[in-house]
Protein backbone atom coordinates (compact mmCIF):
# COMPACT_ATOMS: atom_id res chain seq x y z
CA UNK A 1 0.00 0.00 0.00
CA UNK A 2 1.19 3.32 -0.93
CA UNK A 3 1.51 6.17 1.69
CA UNK A 4 1.52 9.80 0.32
CA UNK A 5 2.33 12.94 2.78
CA UNK A 6 1.93 16.44 2.00
CA UNK A 7 2.93 20.10 3.99
CA UNK A 8 4.31 20.15 7.28
CA UNK A 9 3.19 16.26 7.80
CA UNK A 10 5.75 15.54 4.63
CA UNK A 11 8.25 17.72 6.31
CA UNK A 12 8.06 16.34 9.88
CA UNK A 13 8.32 12.71 8.31
CA UNK A 14 11.11 13.69 6.21
CA UNK A 15 9.72 11.48 3.35
CA UNK A 16 6.64 12.47 0.78
CA UNK A 17 5.61 8.68 0.09
CA UNK A 18 6.53 5.46 1.66
CA UNK A 19 5.12 1.70 0.19
CA UNK A 20 4.05 -0.33 3.62
CA UNK A 21 2.35 -3.67 4.75
CA UNK A 22 -0.67 -2.71 7.34
CA UNK A 23 -0.66 -5.08 10.01
CA UNK A 24 -4.16 -6.96 10.03
CA UNK A 25 -5.36 -4.63 13.12
CA UNK A 26 -5.39 -1.60 11.29
CA UNK A 27 -8.93 -1.48 9.27
CA UNK A 28 -10.03 2.27 9.74
CA UNK A 29 -8.69 5.68 9.05
CA UNK A 30 -8.36 6.41 12.84
CA UNK A 31 -6.64 2.79 13.31
CA UNK A 32 -4.33 4.19 10.84
CA UNK A 33 -3.35 7.32 12.54
CA UNK A 34 -2.77 5.51 15.88
CA UNK A 35 -0.51 2.87 14.00
CA UNK A 36 1.32 5.87 12.25
CA UNK A 37 2.03 7.67 15.89
CA UNK A 38 3.78 4.58 17.13
CA UNK A 39 6.45 4.59 13.97
CA UNK A 40 9.03 6.14 15.53
CA UNK A 41 9.83 9.68 17.02
CA UNK A 42 9.10 11.52 13.55
CA UNK A 43 5.72 9.70 12.90
CA UNK A 44 5.12 10.79 16.34
CA UNK A 45 6.05 14.48 16.00
CA UNK A 46 4.18 13.99 12.70
CA UNK A 47 1.13 12.31 13.97
CA UNK A 48 0.94 14.52 17.24
CA UNK A 49 -2.28 16.09 16.25
CA UNK A 50 -3.97 13.28 14.86
CA UNK A 51 -7.42 14.64 14.97
CA UNK A 52 -6.22 17.64 12.87
CA UNK A 53 -4.72 15.10 10.36
CA UNK A 54 -6.87 14.57 6.84
CA UNK A 55 -6.87 11.50 5.19
CA UNK A 56 -7.47 10.87 1.61
CA UNK A 57 -8.32 7.11 0.17
CA UNK A 58 -7.30 6.84 -3.67
CA UNK A 59 -7.57 10.94 -3.51
CA UNK A 60 -11.15 11.09 -2.04
CA UNK A 61 -11.32 12.96 1.80
CA UNK A 62 -12.18 10.37 4.40
CA UNK A 63 -13.83 10.28 7.32
CA UNK A 64 -12.23 8.59 10.50
CA UNK A 65 -14.41 5.54 10.83
CA UNK A 66 -13.79 4.68 7.08
CA UNK A 67 -12.39 1.24 6.46
CA UNK A 68 -8.84 1.23 4.63
CA UNK A 69 -9.21 -1.57 2.88
CA UNK A 70 -8.56 -1.99 -1.06
CA UNK A 71 -7.37 1.29 -0.99
CA UNK A 72 -4.27 1.81 -3.30
CA UNK A 73 -2.83 5.19 -2.20
CA UNK A 74 -3.55 6.77 1.08
CA UNK A 75 -2.49 9.98 1.49
CA UNK A 76 -2.24 12.51 5.04
CA UNK A 77 -1.95 15.77 5.12
CA UNK A 78 -2.95 19.13 7.27
CA UNK A 79 -6.12 21.34 6.24
CA UNK A 80 -6.05 22.84 3.32
CA UNK A 81 -5.04 26.47 2.68
CA UNK A 82 -5.36 26.62 -0.88
CA UNK A 83 -8.04 29.90 -2.50
CA UNK B 1 -26.94 20.78 -22.52
CA UNK B 2 -23.91 20.10 -20.69
CA UNK B 3 -22.22 22.64 -19.06
CA UNK B 4 -18.52 23.37 -19.98
CA UNK B 5 -16.43 23.13 -17.02
CA UNK B 6 -12.61 24.07 -17.16
CA UNK B 7 -10.73 22.94 -14.39
CA UNK B 8 -6.84 23.20 -14.34
CA UNK B 9 -3.91 23.32 -11.53
CA UNK B 10 -0.71 24.50 -13.55
CA UNK B 11 2.37 26.53 -12.34
CA UNK B 12 1.56 29.37 -14.87
CA UNK B 13 -0.15 32.38 -14.28
CA UNK B 14 -3.61 32.66 -16.07
CA UNK B 15 -5.52 35.44 -17.86
CA UNK B 16 -8.54 35.97 -16.52
CA UNK B 17 -10.04 38.04 -19.93
CA UNK B 18 -8.90 34.57 -21.97
CA UNK B 19 -11.26 32.79 -19.81
CA UNK B 20 -14.12 34.91 -19.91
CA UNK B 21 -13.90 35.14 -23.64
CA UNK B 22 -13.73 31.06 -24.06
CA UNK B 23 -16.92 31.00 -21.94
CA UNK B 24 -18.72 34.11 -23.68
CA UNK B 25 -17.82 33.65 -26.99
CA UNK B 26 -20.33 33.19 -29.70
CA UNK B 27 -23.01 33.13 -26.49
CA UNK B 28 -26.53 35.23 -26.46
CA UNK B 29 -27.87 33.54 -23.64
CA UNK B 30 -25.54 35.07 -20.85
CA UNK B 31 -26.66 37.85 -18.99
CA UNK B 32 -24.42 37.51 -16.17
CA UNK B 33 -20.62 36.78 -15.72
CA UNK B 34 -18.39 37.05 -12.67
CA UNK B 35 -14.94 36.38 -11.57
CA UNK B 36 -13.19 35.64 -8.48
CA UNK B 37 -9.31 36.21 -8.61
CA UNK B 38 -6.91 35.70 -5.50
CA UNK B 39 -3.94 37.31 -5.19
CA UNK B 40 -1.17 37.02 -3.14
CA UNK B 41 -0.66 39.80 -0.12
CA UNK B 42 2.87 40.78 0.84
CA UNK B 43 1.00 41.07 4.79
CA UNK B 44 2.67 44.38 5.13
CA UNK B 45 5.80 43.85 3.44
CA UNK B 46 6.76 40.65 5.58
CA UNK B 47 6.33 38.48 2.43
CA UNK B 48 8.63 37.11 -0.29
CA UNK B 49 6.16 34.89 -1.67
CA UNK B 50 3.99 32.03 -1.20
CA UNK B 51 5.21 28.68 -2.07
CA UNK B 52 1.99 26.57 -3.39
CA UNK B 53 2.19 22.77 -2.57
CA UNK B 54 -0.73 20.63 -3.93
CA UNK B 55 -1.61 16.89 -4.25
CA UNK B 56 -1.49 16.58 -7.98
CA UNK B 57 -4.28 14.22 -8.89
CA UNK B 58 -6.68 14.66 -5.94
CA UNK B 59 -6.77 18.58 -6.63
CA UNK B 60 -7.68 18.34 -10.08
CA UNK B 61 -10.56 15.95 -9.08
CA UNK B 62 -11.72 17.59 -5.87
CA UNK B 63 -12.26 20.81 -7.77
CA UNK B 64 -14.02 18.85 -10.76
CA UNK B 65 -16.46 17.28 -7.89
CA UNK B 66 -17.02 20.93 -6.37
CA UNK B 67 -17.17 22.61 -9.76
CA UNK B 68 -20.04 19.36 -11.03
CA UNK B 69 -21.81 20.35 -7.44
CA UNK B 70 -22.01 23.81 -8.13
CA UNK B 71 -23.68 23.06 -11.47
CA UNK B 72 -25.72 21.29 -10.18
CA UNK B 73 -27.29 23.71 -7.60
CA UNK B 74 -27.44 26.87 -9.60
CA UNK B 75 -28.46 27.46 -13.68
CA UNK B 76 -24.83 28.36 -15.12
CA UNK B 77 -24.00 28.60 -18.57
CA UNK B 78 -20.27 27.66 -17.67
CA UNK B 79 -17.61 27.52 -14.92
CA UNK B 80 -13.27 28.17 -15.06
CA UNK B 81 -11.46 27.21 -12.21
CA UNK B 82 -7.43 27.58 -12.03
CA UNK B 83 -5.29 26.91 -9.24
CA UNK B 84 -1.68 27.73 -9.49
CA UNK B 85 0.95 25.67 -7.25
CA UNK B 86 4.86 26.34 -6.67
CA UNK B 87 6.05 30.19 -6.40
CA UNK B 88 4.04 32.65 -6.17
CA UNK B 89 5.48 36.64 -5.74
CA UNK B 90 3.37 39.39 -3.54
CA UNK B 91 0.74 41.01 -6.08
CA UNK B 92 0.67 37.72 -8.33
CA UNK B 93 -2.34 35.68 -9.10
CA UNK B 94 -3.03 32.65 -6.96
CA UNK B 95 -6.94 31.26 -7.96
CA UNK B 96 -9.53 32.33 -10.37
CA UNK B 97 -13.03 31.56 -10.57
CA UNK B 98 -15.09 32.57 -13.53
CA UNK B 99 -18.81 31.45 -13.41
CA UNK B 100 -21.47 32.66 -16.24
CA UNK B 101 -25.67 32.46 -16.44
CA UNK B 102 -28.48 34.16 -17.63
CA UNK B 103 -29.25 35.82 -13.86
CA UNK B 104 -26.29 37.39 -11.82
CA UNK B 105 -27.47 36.13 -8.82
CA UNK B 106 -26.94 32.26 -9.94
CA UNK B 107 -23.38 33.40 -10.93
CA UNK B 108 -22.62 35.00 -8.10
CA UNK B 109 -23.69 32.41 -5.72
CA UNK B 110 -22.15 29.91 -7.40
CA UNK B 111 -18.91 31.72 -7.29
CA UNK B 112 -19.03 32.26 -3.64
CA UNK B 113 -19.74 28.31 -3.03
CA UNK B 114 -17.30 27.35 -5.67
CA UNK B 115 -14.36 29.96 -3.53
CA UNK B 116 -15.58 28.60 -0.28
CA UNK B 117 -15.25 25.03 -0.89
CA UNK B 118 -11.78 25.37 -2.33
CA UNK B 119 -10.52 26.85 0.12
CA UNK B 120 -11.70 23.64 2.39
CA UNK B 121 -11.43 20.82 0.15
CA UNK B 122 -8.94 21.25 -2.53
CA UNK B 123 -5.96 19.83 -1.70
CA UNK B 124 -3.17 22.92 -1.54
CA UNK B 125 -1.16 24.20 1.62
CA UNK B 126 0.81 27.60 1.27
CA UNK B 127 3.68 28.19 2.98
CA UNK B 128 5.73 31.68 3.43
CA UNK B 129 8.99 32.66 2.48
CA UNK B 130 9.90 35.92 4.48
CA UNK B 131 11.67 38.68 2.94
CA UNK B 132 14.86 38.43 6.01
CA UNK B 133 15.14 34.81 4.04
CA UNK B 134 13.59 32.83 6.99
CA UNK B 135 10.97 30.28 6.26
CA UNK B 136 7.59 31.36 8.02
CA UNK B 137 6.27 28.08 8.30
CA UNK B 138 3.03 26.50 7.01
CA UNK B 139 -0.04 29.03 6.58
CA UNK B 140 -3.02 27.56 9.41
CA UNK B 141 -6.68 26.91 8.13
CA UNK B 142 -8.87 29.71 9.32
CA UNK B 143 -11.80 28.13 11.50
CA UNK B 144 -13.70 31.21 9.37
CA UNK B 145 -13.30 29.24 6.02
CA UNK B 146 -15.09 26.08 7.29
CA UNK B 147 -17.84 28.32 8.47
CA UNK B 148 -17.66 29.91 5.19
CA UNK B 149 -18.34 26.66 3.50
CA UNK B 150 -20.34 25.57 6.16
CA UNK B 151 -23.06 27.55 5.31
CA UNK B 152 -24.04 26.02 1.61
CA UNK B 153 -25.15 22.85 3.89
CA UNK B 154 -28.50 21.72 1.70
CA UNK B 155 -31.19 21.84 4.52
CA UNK C 1 -6.81 56.26 3.03
CA UNK C 2 -9.01 57.02 0.60
CA UNK C 3 -10.69 54.04 -1.56
CA UNK C 4 -10.48 54.91 -5.08
CA UNK C 5 -13.69 54.76 -6.61
CA UNK C 6 -14.37 55.22 -10.14
CA UNK C 7 -17.99 55.95 -11.50
CA UNK C 8 -18.42 55.88 -15.50
CA UNK C 9 -21.46 56.33 -17.34
CA UNK C 10 -20.66 56.09 -20.82
CA UNK C 11 -21.45 54.96 -24.68
CA UNK C 12 -18.33 53.08 -25.18
CA UNK C 13 -17.62 49.39 -24.17
CA UNK C 14 -15.39 49.08 -21.33
CA UNK C 15 -12.42 46.08 -20.55
CA UNK C 16 -13.13 44.49 -17.25
CA UNK C 17 -9.02 43.55 -17.60
CA UNK C 18 -8.40 47.02 -17.84
CA UNK C 19 -10.22 48.23 -15.15
CA UNK C 20 -8.49 45.22 -12.77
CA UNK C 21 -5.57 46.40 -13.77
CA UNK C 22 -6.14 49.79 -12.86
CA UNK C 23 -6.99 48.78 -9.08
CA UNK C 24 -4.65 46.28 -8.58
CA UNK C 25 -1.44 47.51 -10.22
CA UNK C 26 1.52 48.37 -7.89
CA UNK C 27 -0.12 46.63 -5.03
CA UNK C 28 0.57 43.96 -2.60
CA UNK C 29 -2.16 44.08 0.14
CA UNK C 30 -5.44 42.86 -2.44
CA UNK C 31 -6.29 39.52 -1.79
CA UNK C 32 -9.11 39.39 -3.61
CA UNK C 33 -10.64 40.69 -6.78
CA UNK C 34 -14.36 39.88 -7.88
CA UNK C 35 -15.69 41.53 -11.23
CA UNK C 36 -19.22 41.19 -12.37
CA UNK C 37 -20.35 41.71 -16.27
CA UNK C 38 -23.70 42.04 -17.39
CA UNK C 39 -24.28 41.32 -20.50
CA UNK C 40 -27.35 41.80 -23.70
CA UNK C 41 -29.13 38.57 -23.94
CA UNK C 42 -30.67 37.63 -26.95
CA UNK C 43 -33.77 36.01 -25.22
CA UNK C 44 -34.24 33.28 -27.64
CA UNK C 45 -33.56 35.02 -30.61
CA UNK C 46 -36.15 37.55 -30.35
CA UNK C 47 -34.29 40.73 -29.68
CA UNK C 48 -31.53 42.71 -31.99
CA UNK C 49 -30.58 45.23 -29.45
CA UNK C 50 -31.86 46.84 -26.08
CA UNK C 51 -31.79 50.27 -25.96
CA UNK C 52 -30.50 52.22 -22.98
CA UNK C 53 -31.54 55.41 -21.53
CA UNK C 54 -30.47 57.44 -18.92
CA UNK C 55 -30.71 60.63 -16.74
CA UNK C 56 -27.36 62.23 -17.21
CA UNK C 57 -26.05 63.78 -14.41
CA UNK C 58 -28.58 61.87 -11.81
CA UNK C 59 -26.68 58.25 -13.33
CA UNK C 60 -23.71 59.27 -12.11
CA UNK C 61 -24.60 60.52 -8.59
CA UNK C 62 -26.53 57.95 -7.20
CA UNK C 63 -23.74 55.61 -8.55
CA UNK C 64 -21.59 57.74 -6.90
CA UNK C 65 -23.62 57.13 -4.16
CA UNK C 66 -24.53 53.86 -3.63
CA UNK C 67 -20.74 53.31 -4.21
CA UNK C 68 -19.81 55.16 -1.30
CA UNK C 69 -22.29 53.08 0.85
CA UNK C 70 -20.38 49.87 -0.18
CA UNK C 71 -17.07 51.84 0.86
CA UNK C 72 -18.33 52.40 4.12
CA UNK C 73 -19.94 48.99 4.87
CA UNK C 74 -16.88 46.82 3.17
CA UNK C 75 -13.01 47.26 3.94
CA UNK C 76 -12.63 47.67 0.27
CA UNK C 77 -9.18 48.55 -1.55
CA UNK C 78 -10.70 49.85 -4.31
CA UNK C 79 -14.08 49.77 -6.80
CA UNK C 80 -15.14 50.47 -10.31
CA UNK C 81 -18.51 50.66 -11.73
CA UNK C 82 -19.26 51.23 -15.33
CA UNK C 83 -22.39 51.37 -17.09
CA UNK C 84 -23.13 52.00 -20.81
CA UNK C 85 -25.60 53.96 -22.44
CA UNK C 86 -27.27 53.98 -26.24
CA UNK C 87 -28.13 50.65 -28.58
CA UNK C 88 -26.61 47.65 -26.97
CA UNK C 89 -26.36 44.29 -29.44
CA UNK C 90 -26.91 40.85 -27.69
CA UNK C 91 -23.69 39.15 -26.36
CA UNK C 92 -22.39 42.79 -25.87
CA UNK C 93 -21.44 44.47 -22.24
CA UNK C 94 -23.74 46.83 -20.82
CA UNK C 95 -22.58 46.82 -17.01
CA UNK C 96 -19.18 46.44 -15.12
CA UNK C 97 -18.68 46.63 -11.34
CA UNK C 98 -14.81 45.48 -10.11
CA UNK C 99 -14.30 45.58 -6.01
CA UNK C 100 -10.90 44.77 -4.77
CA UNK C 101 -10.31 43.80 -1.17
CA UNK C 102 -7.88 42.05 1.49
CA UNK C 103 -10.28 39.04 1.79
CA UNK C 104 -12.77 37.52 -0.22
CA UNK C 105 -15.93 38.04 1.49
CA UNK C 106 -16.02 41.87 1.71
CA UNK C 107 -14.74 41.63 -2.17
CA UNK C 108 -18.02 39.35 -3.15
CA UNK C 109 -20.79 41.45 -0.96
CA UNK C 110 -19.66 44.44 -1.77
CA UNK C 111 -20.17 43.54 -5.72
CA UNK C 112 -23.42 41.87 -5.13
CA UNK C 113 -24.52 45.05 -3.15
CA UNK C 114 -23.38 47.39 -6.29
CA UNK C 115 -25.35 45.34 -8.56
CA UNK C 116 -28.64 45.11 -6.72
CA UNK C 117 -28.90 48.76 -6.20
CA UNK C 118 -27.64 49.71 -9.11
CA UNK C 119 -30.44 48.04 -10.80
CA UNK C 120 -33.03 49.70 -7.82
CA UNK C 121 -31.73 53.13 -7.85
CA UNK C 122 -29.83 53.97 -10.99
CA UNK C 123 -31.71 56.01 -13.45
CA UNK C 124 -31.23 53.95 -16.39
CA UNK C 125 -34.11 52.47 -18.69
CA UNK C 126 -34.33 49.78 -21.04
CA UNK C 127 -36.42 49.54 -24.83
CA UNK C 128 -36.34 45.91 -26.86
CA UNK C 129 -35.71 46.43 -30.21
CA UNK C 130 -36.91 43.26 -32.12
CA UNK C 131 -35.28 41.24 -34.76
CA UNK C 132 -38.65 41.85 -36.76
CA UNK C 133 -37.92 45.34 -36.64
CA UNK C 134 -41.07 45.93 -34.10
CA UNK C 135 -39.74 48.32 -31.03
CA UNK C 136 -40.65 45.68 -28.46
CA UNK C 137 -41.41 48.18 -25.47
CA UNK C 138 -40.26 49.09 -21.88
CA UNK C 139 -38.35 46.35 -19.61
CA UNK C 140 -40.73 45.93 -16.65
CA UNK C 141 -38.77 46.56 -13.31
CA UNK C 142 -38.91 43.07 -11.52
CA UNK C 143 -39.91 42.36 -7.79
CA UNK C 144 -36.90 40.42 -7.57
CA UNK C 145 -35.33 43.35 -8.33
CA UNK C 146 -36.32 44.73 -5.01
CA UNK C 147 -36.44 42.07 -3.03
CA UNK C 148 -32.62 41.54 -3.82
CA UNK C 149 -31.65 45.43 -2.92
CA UNK C 150 -33.91 45.18 0.28
CA UNK C 151 -31.53 42.24 2.10
CA UNK C 152 -29.38 45.03 2.27
CA UNK C 153 -30.87 46.74 4.87
CA UNK C 154 -29.14 47.74 7.99
CA UNK C 155 -30.74 46.35 11.12
CA UNK D 1 -39.23 74.92 -12.81
CA UNK D 2 -37.67 72.35 -14.92
CA UNK D 3 -39.38 69.18 -15.27
CA UNK D 4 -37.79 66.50 -17.16
CA UNK D 5 -39.11 63.08 -18.01
CA UNK D 6 -37.42 59.65 -19.04
CA UNK D 7 -38.53 56.48 -20.44
CA UNK D 8 -42.49 55.89 -21.18
CA UNK D 9 -43.43 58.40 -18.76
CA UNK D 10 -41.59 60.91 -21.93
CA UNK D 11 -43.21 59.23 -24.81
CA UNK D 12 -46.39 59.18 -23.52
CA UNK D 13 -46.03 62.76 -22.28
CA UNK D 14 -44.11 63.58 -25.91
CA UNK D 15 -41.79 66.18 -24.35
CA UNK D 16 -38.25 65.65 -22.52
CA UNK D 17 -38.30 68.69 -20.62
CA UNK D 18 -40.06 71.60 -19.93
CA UNK D 19 -40.52 74.93 -18.13
CA UNK D 20 -43.18 75.47 -15.49
CA UNK D 21 -45.27 77.42 -12.72
CA UNK D 22 -45.89 75.47 -10.05
CA UNK D 23 -49.75 76.49 -8.35
CA UNK D 24 -49.20 77.64 -5.29
CA UNK D 25 -51.13 74.48 -3.62
CA UNK D 26 -48.52 71.94 -4.99
CA UNK D 27 -46.28 71.53 -1.87
CA UNK D 28 -45.14 67.94 -2.33
CA UNK D 29 -44.12 65.22 -4.61
CA UNK D 30 -47.42 63.63 -4.16
CA UNK D 31 -49.17 66.56 -4.95
CA UNK D 32 -47.56 67.51 -7.99
CA UNK D 33 -48.21 63.87 -9.13
CA UNK D 34 -51.50 64.73 -8.91
CA UNK D 35 -51.25 68.01 -10.33
CA UNK D 36 -49.86 66.24 -13.43
CA UNK D 37 -52.95 64.04 -13.75
CA UNK D 38 -54.62 67.18 -14.77
CA UNK D 39 -53.20 68.70 -17.08
CA UNK D 40 -54.35 67.08 -20.38
CA UNK D 41 -55.13 63.37 -21.91
CA UNK D 42 -51.27 62.99 -22.67
CA UNK D 43 -50.09 63.99 -19.17
CA UNK D 44 -53.13 62.04 -17.79
CA UNK D 45 -51.93 58.98 -19.76
CA UNK D 46 -48.54 59.32 -18.56
CA UNK D 47 -49.52 59.28 -15.20
CA UNK D 48 -52.47 57.74 -14.83
CA UNK D 49 -50.42 54.74 -12.54
CA UNK D 50 -49.11 57.61 -10.41
CA UNK D 51 -48.03 55.55 -7.89
CA UNK D 52 -45.77 53.53 -9.55
CA UNK D 53 -43.40 56.85 -11.25
CA UNK D 54 -40.82 57.78 -9.65
CA UNK D 55 -40.05 61.08 -8.57
CA UNK D 56 -36.49 63.32 -8.62
CA UNK D 57 -35.53 66.60 -7.17
CA UNK D 58 -32.09 67.71 -8.57
CA UNK D 59 -30.87 64.19 -9.27
CA UNK D 60 -31.65 62.80 -5.45
CA UNK D 61 -34.71 60.06 -5.53
CA UNK D 62 -37.63 61.95 -3.29
CA UNK D 63 -40.83 60.09 -1.42
CA UNK D 64 -44.55 60.84 -1.93
CA UNK D 65 -44.35 63.33 1.43
CA UNK D 66 -41.46 65.58 0.34
CA UNK D 67 -41.71 69.16 -0.39
CA UNK D 68 -41.01 70.37 -4.13
CA UNK D 69 -40.31 74.35 -2.79
CA UNK D 70 -37.07 75.38 -4.04
CA UNK D 71 -36.38 72.06 -6.21
CA UNK D 72 -34.94 73.45 -9.61
CA UNK D 73 -35.18 70.32 -11.69
CA UNK D 74 -37.82 67.54 -11.20
CA UNK D 75 -37.28 64.16 -13.20
CA UNK D 76 -40.40 62.32 -13.73
CA UNK D 77 -39.81 58.03 -14.73
CA UNK D 78 -41.16 54.51 -14.19
CA UNK D 79 -39.18 51.90 -12.19
CA UNK D 80 -35.46 51.87 -12.75
CA UNK D 81 -34.20 48.59 -14.94
CA UNK D 82 -29.81 49.54 -15.44
CA UNK D 83 -27.59 46.97 -14.88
Amino acid sequence: MKLVYFAWVRERIGLSEEEVELPADVRTVADLLAWQQRRGERYAHAFEKAPFIRVALDRSHARADQPVTGAREIAFFPPMTGG
Amino acid sequence: MAVPLRIRVQAEDFDAAAEVRRLTEGRMDIGAVVTFTGLCRSEEGRLAALELEHYPGMAEEEMTRVAEDAVRRWPLTGLSVIHRHGRIAPGAQIVLVVTTSAHRRAAFEAAEFLMDFLKTRAPFWKKEHGVDGSEGGWVEARDEDDSAAARWTES
